[in-house]
């Protein structure tokens, strides 16, 4: 089955009269987020899907659960969130629930509580891509993880991801951490002492090109061990996120791939769904219509899993991933 | 005669590397109220704090009526044996006045409720005896100083304790106020309260006192009858040495001829209205007046503090800039004022930069100040005032009170002013400091300085050439050197002289 | 006038509500009125224990690491080992109390160093906010619990006569506190020790040991607020708590609980909470945009301030 | 005696060197040390503001965000609209002198709302902190700012006689402002008005203006501490400078600077950064359980604090 044929007329009204949708963001200090940001309005435009202004909970899981009561109180007739922890997010969508409001989690599954369907690209995924792409290239030696703050999911999934795989794929590898809570000084501070006792590392894993890429760069140039792809002293470099300055580092070979997040994908598929629900439709497992398939989650939750491509020298200039269509 | 009320028996105290009490004894015996005197950073205010459990001794005892003192922690047991006024004001300044007259020990209503009702009822009755007239609701932070220690004196009073220490209580208070606590204390007195009182106003030790015990240097000097120990001898005691006291000034040693300094006309201010005045060059002025008369107000307006709302005041021929104390400085006003611990100094600092504070451009070039001539300053100034100070780099918080005065002395002086205004220049200080604080007025007025000193207290007065006394803001009356001292007393209490 | 500047905020106060009333139709609802006090409960709990202890003149920061850490430690010895727990599996009114208690054990070693030691208590309080976060993410591994027995939540979740336990509790503690610093010995102490405490201590006041308990009692009540913040949010996360202490100073002295001790009242600090809690309602009501929220509710922050300055005519310092 | 305070630190810090040369060959390394230091410039800069309002007594919570805010305005400024810029394209010089002039213009609205209207220093400032925070968020619209010309880098990047001109510039900073507060009047006048205000002013100190000009100072260096912060991390994210003053107040008062005024040097406040950068490096080289580090590090502060405490024998209150 694919996303059309499962749908089913609303009960009562016309598509454009469903009622207004509300959008809740995590924070907006990652330029992943603001990226989604923008792609909100105008998907919404495209799809046809009324919108209150997006709201920004600033990271904190409180104020998220605040802002999904505001929406309610609002009378919005869908809400489509991108809850900031999986479990710290369940008493929202019980407010939602009582309420009879669909809601569609973008980018995190929650752990329990009811929603519409879970648009995502697996947290655990990037962790795993990342692990592969260095583990085949390096074999052997030292490896470098710069970790965002553990006491997030996208953290901590990532962490976890990484070093499972390594540790079953990749016996020789030794892993470094650098607990760098997503910022950016922090990671270039702990990276700098870490090469001084460690020149010999052969490959970094960035969970957040946004915050990590520059602080990266930076001080490998400073250290003189930024060499381009191919050099034999190259460090490989895997990151996270899919954005336009790191798309530029892998043409200039700087880093070698990036785990490609589809902001854009997020927000499209985010508001379809909620559309969908207001309008009444269910959706059922199956492959969809845009590469993607809808898997039914072990705690019964609906989630379409979307592609996140890693990005390489090779497909780096795809016109289809979201980082070449921003500036 | 019956056992002792209170006894310190050989108690020592230490602070780090000061000796602040050695082998120091004391025995106050009921119905005979004793005077504590000594110089400045004798130790005095430290046994008080012995003797009110607030700190305990490092050796020797303290015993009451026979019995060891209770434990420290035990406030109760101490509270009942003795109430104090504290030489630093124990006001919480953000509780009203009614609540602070009853600290821990609100009236209450059952259900372990304070009464607010009757906390005012009856510190309203409590502030009457004392004719404090106040609101009890204000906030006791907003007080004048004088009604301030009222409140303390009043509270220290109505414990109901047997045994009574104030420490310094007349500081702050004028003529009339400290009359009114003397009746009191005879009236107490008689009603078997036994008083432990310190002063600095020797005088005062005689009025309200039947034994004297003296302290020096942190030891026990002497305890005798009042009668038995004159002024003379009594000064010798706390200064181990015989002193001449000054004489005071007889006539006034600045002609009509010499030119006036300071012309103020038709000034007002805060508390002042319409005041015109003259001081000659090498005049020394005396400003008298309660607390209440706008003498403070009018000299914090001439040195800067204060921007006076009218009128204007001219030194040597150039109009005093207002409201400005580095302009008032550079334009030659130097300036002790009212209160060391609130304006006189930074107590971290040292003796040094704190005697330099006024003159920190002057040091050097481009700001910069020069260490040697920083030290050389200060020890110029500990030199010529006698300050007892480890050296200029001590921090001025560790000297006794009467040197810290001395300080903010050297302070005023540092910019070799031509117009000098002291606002109580000798408050808390010592008798033998007080000598060589107004010997350096005079040495200065020898140079062509004038001087203005405000101050009710007749010893500061003496060495003025002309004393003004101010009621409710403006100037009443004057009296040329070789005034009367009851007359003068009259004056400042505002009684008609026949 | 005494009275005056508890109220200094109620204007400010009246004229955000009815700003609000003709921003959006549903801000006086009686739905989202009861979201506002729901999303303060919290929030109202820490500005109270950051309050007394302000009131004796310290501050303790690590309040809001608090909020985290102890209702974590009281999840972690119920909730079985597979979901992240110690593996105790102890009875949940155990984890309950333990909440509480680990409050009051972190308030009494703060109150330990501050008092005893005579450590700056900012700077103590900051270092410990900074190991108790990192506790908190070590004892947790960073995940996010959430299989906690219902109790875990049943402030948030249960409601009486439609109003949340959460609410009702914070305003009972708030009624509590408000009648024990105006009626009771001990808490006129409190302001004695924050207004001079020499002078306490020489009225008989036990200043070490009442400071020493306002600790404990503020660790306490940041663990219930923990407890109450775990309801709301249905877990905790191990980041809980991470810069709420912002809010509470700024609820706390929008509040007119003043920084260097011995002034402020219970009614200021609440209406300091709430309008907080107003303002955040409001921007989101509003549709102010996301990107400039943040900034706004900052200055509105201080206009308020200035407000409560002018309406008092006090300095602030 | 009154030397001992300012080196309080210094077996604390001698310690941990030794401690860190067992545990790592390559801790001692001139390359770590370097490291160290550089990755520590931005926060000495921050640290020596700090201290400079915390000496007048005051404090400005606010600087943290300045360190985001200024040089993403001068970015902005500067970088075509395509790279998020606000489309000016000014020339590079230009956006450099400006990241200067808004430190201090914040600098200069929080002395005015500080020292004119008489508001609390920590809470304006920490309403300053949450208002700059925001619209660094507005201005950037979240974005990460890269694409600025090289000499916004430079700080960091370029290096004299091996060491980074960052660390010459925050060695330099500390040495003028060490002197400055030793010798000259000025400077003095900054531990007058600390230590009390009132007699500062009867001794001719020009209380507020002074008091203000710190404030513009302080902005101006966390400007340039920022400009720093954004040569070392290669970019502007919309996060630069958020929880820093956590570490600026550790550093300055584990280096002695007391928080009410009046006391510390700029010799303490220097080994406060050191402190801070060597335990960072120390842990990170030692690869210490990155659920544990943090936790770890704040404990580390807290026993600093209370040695400086036992070997200068004072009160911190
Ligand atoms: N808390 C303290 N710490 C250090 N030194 C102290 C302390 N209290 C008192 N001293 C020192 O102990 C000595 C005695 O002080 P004390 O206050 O008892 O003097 P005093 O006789 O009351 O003087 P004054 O007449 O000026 O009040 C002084 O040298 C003083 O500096
Ligand atoms: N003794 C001092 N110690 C410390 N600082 C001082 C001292 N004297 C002046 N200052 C401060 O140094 C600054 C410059 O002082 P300066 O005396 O040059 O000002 P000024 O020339 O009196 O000012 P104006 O030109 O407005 O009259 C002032 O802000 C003042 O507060
Ligand atoms: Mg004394
Ligand atoms: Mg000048």
């Amino acid at each position: 089955g694919s996303t059309k044929d499962a749908a089913r007329p609303a009960a009562g009204g016309a598509g454009a009269e469903a009622g207004r949708a509300g959008v809740v963001l995590p924070l907006l200090t990652s330029p992943f987020w603001q990226a989604y940001n923008n792609y909100v309005p105008r998907m919404a435009k495209e799809l046809g899907v009324e919108t209150l202004p997006t709201v920004n909970s600033n990271s904190d899981p409180a104020q998220q659960v605040t802002d999904i009561n505001n929406l309610v109180t609002q009378g919005v007739k869908g809400i489509v969130v991108s809850p900031l922890d999986s479990a710290a997010i369940v008493a929202g969508l019980r407010q939602a629930e009582n309420k009879g409001i669909p809601v569609v989690a973008v980018d995190v599954a929650p752990e329990s509580g009811k929603v519409f369907m879970i648009v995502r690209a697996n947290n655990r995924a990037y962790g795993e891509k990342a692990c592969k792409h260095i583990g085949d290239q390096v074999k052997k030696g030292k490896v470098v993880q710069i970790q965002g703050d553990l006491a997030s999911v996208n953290g901590r999934e990532r962490s976890e991801a990484f070093n499972q795989c390594m540790k079953a794929n990749y016996p020789d590898i030794k892993v470094l951490e650098i607990p760098a809570e997503w910022k950016s000084d922090v990671a270039a501070a702990k990276l700098d002492g870490l090469l001084n006792a460690n020149p010999d590392v052969k490959g970094i894993y960035l969970q957040a090109g946004g915050v990590y890429l520059a602080p990266t760069l930076q001080t490998l140039k400073s250290k003189g061990m930024l060499r381009p792809a191919g050099d034999d002293k190259h460090i490989v470099i895997v990151s996270n996120d899919g954005i336009p300055q790191e798309f530029d580092a892998i043409r200039k070979g700087e880093i070698d791939a990036t785990v490609s997040q589809p902001a854009d994908a997020y927000a499209r598929y985010g508001l379809f769904y909620v559309k969908a629900a207001m309008e009444g439709k269910t959706f059922r497992p199956g492959p969809t219509d845009h590469d993607s398939e809808i898997v039914k989650l072990p705690n019964g939750l609906l989630e379409d899993q979307l592609a996140a491509p890693l990005v390489t020298k090779e497909n780096v200039d795809d016109k289809a991933l979201w980082g070449n269509s921003v500036k | 005669m019956s056992a002792p009320l209170v006894e310190a028996i050989g108690v020592g105290k230490r602070f780090g590397s000061t000796v602040a009490l050695a082998d120091a004894r004391l025995t106050v015996v009921p119905g005979e109220s004793h005077a504590l005197v000594g110089r400045n950073g004798a130790g005095k205010s430290t046994l008080v704090s012995l003797l009110t459990g607030l700190q305990a001794p490092d050796g020797g005892e303290i015993r009451f009526g026979g019995e060891p003192a209770p434990p420290l922690a035990d406030r109760d047991a101490w509270r009942a044996r003795v109430a104090c006024v504290y030489q630093r004001s124990t006001i919480v300044p953000d509780l009203t006045v009614g609540e602070n007259l009853f600290i821990n020990r609100q009236p209450l209503a059952g259900f372990g409720r304070i009464s607010w009702k009757r906390l005012r009822a009856e510190g309203r009755e409590l502030l009457d005896q004392w004719g404090v007239e106040v609101d009890v609701d204000a906030r006791a932070g907003d007080l004048a100083v004088e009604d301030r220690q009222l409140v303390e004196i009043a509270r220290a009073l109505s414990y109901g304790a047997r045994f009574i220490i104030l420490d310094e209580p007349t500081a702050q208070l004028d003529n009339n106020e400290i009359e009114r606590l003397f009746a009191r204390m005879r009236a107490l007195q008689e009603s078997g309260v036994t008083f432990l009182f310190i002063s600095h106003h020797l005088q005062e030790v005689y009025e309200v006192c039947q034994t004297v015990t003296v302290l020096r240097d942190a030891r026990w000097i002497i305890t005798a009858p009042v009668a038995d120990l004159p002024r003379a001898a009594l000064v010798e005691a706390m200064t181990g040495e015989a002193t001449a006291l000054g004489e005071g000034v007889t006539e006034s040693r600045v002609g009509p001829d010499v030119p006036v300094r300071l012309a103020v006309s038709g000034l007002s201010g805060d508390a002042f209205t319409d005041v015109s005045l003259a001081v000659r060059r090498g005049e020394v002025l005396g400003l008298a007046g309660s607390s209440a008369s706008g003498k403070i107000e009018l000299a914090e307006s001439l040195v800067g503090l204060r921007t006076p709302s009218g009128g204007s005041a001219v030194l040597d021929g150039e109009a005093l800039p207002f409201g400005d104390v580095r302009r008032a400085l550079d334009a030659g006003v130097g300036c002790v004022p009212r209160d060391r611990h609130h304006e006189g100094l930074v107590p971290e600092l040292s003796v040094g930069e704190n005697s330099a504070m006024t003159i920190a451009g002057r040091l050097g070039k481009y700001g910069v100040i020069a260490p040697s001539r920083l030290r050389a300053h200060a020890e110029r100034a500990i030199a010529d005032l006698d300050i007892r100070t480890e050296g200029p780099g001590q921090p001025v918080n560790a000297l006794s009170g009467g040197n810290q005065q001395k300080v903010v002395m050297a302070r005023a002086l540092a910019t070799d002013p031509r117009l000098l205004v002291l606002i109580n220049p000798t408050a808390g200080v010592d008798v033998k400091s007080k000598e060589a604080l107004l010997a350096v007025v005079d040495r200065i007025r020898a140079g062509g300085t004038s001087v203005i000193i405000i101050s009710d207290e007749l010893d500061d007065l003496r060495p003025c050439d002309r004393v003004l006394v101010m009621r409710h803001g403006s100037i009443a009356d004057e009296f040329p050197a070789g005034w009367h001292d009851h007359d003068l007393v009259a004056s400042i209490e505002g009684v008609t002289r026949d | 006038m005494r009275r005056l500047r508890e109220l200094a905020l109620v204007p400010a106060l009246v004229a955000l509500i009815v700003l609000g009333a003709f921003v959006n139709e549903n801000f006086l609802s009686y739905a989202n009125i009861i979201s506002i006090l729901g999303s303060s409960a919290a929030l109202a709990m820490v500005v109270l224990a950051e309050s007394l202890i302000l009131i004796t003149g310290k501050i303790d920061l690590s309040l809001e690491s608090v909020v985290g850490i102890a209702p974590a430690l009281g999840a972690l010895v119920v909730i079985p080992a597979a979901s992240a727990g110690f593996g105790l599996e102890l009875p949940t009114a155990v984890g309950l109390a333990l909440i509480v208690v680990v409050g009051a054990l972190v308030g009494a070693f703060n109150g330990f160093l501050v008092v005893k030691l005579r450590l700056n208590a900012f700077i103590v309080s900051l270092a410990m906010l900074i190991v108790l976060r990192g506790l908190l993410v070590g004892a947790t591994k960073g995940k996010t619990l959430f299989d906690m027995p219902e109790p875990f939540f049943a402030l948030a979740t249960t409601t009486f006569l439609g109003i949340p336990i959460s609410v009702w509790l914070a305003a009972a503690a708030f009624g509590v506190a408000g009648f024990f610093l105006r009626y009771h010995r001990l808490g006129r102490a409190l302001y004695a020790i924050g207004g001079n405490p020499a002078a306490a201590r020489a009225a008989g006041i036990r200043v070490d040991r009442v400071l020493l308990g306002v600790f404990v009692v503020a660790g306490a009540l940041s663990g219930l607020g923990g407890l109450i913040q775990t309801g709301y949010v249905g877990a905790i996360n191990a980041n809980q708590g991470a810069n709420m202490i912002f809010m509470v100073m700024a609820a706390a002295v929008v509040g007119g609980i003043a920084m260097d001790g011995g002034r402020g009242t219970m009614s200021g600090a609440l209406t300091g909470v709430l309008l907080l809690g107003v303002v955040t309602n409001l921007l989101t009501l509003a549709q102010v945009s996301s990107f400039w929220i943040q900034s706004i509710q900052g200055a509105i922050i201080l206009v308020a301030l200035m407000i409560a300055r002018v309406t008092t005519g006090r300095a602030q310092e």
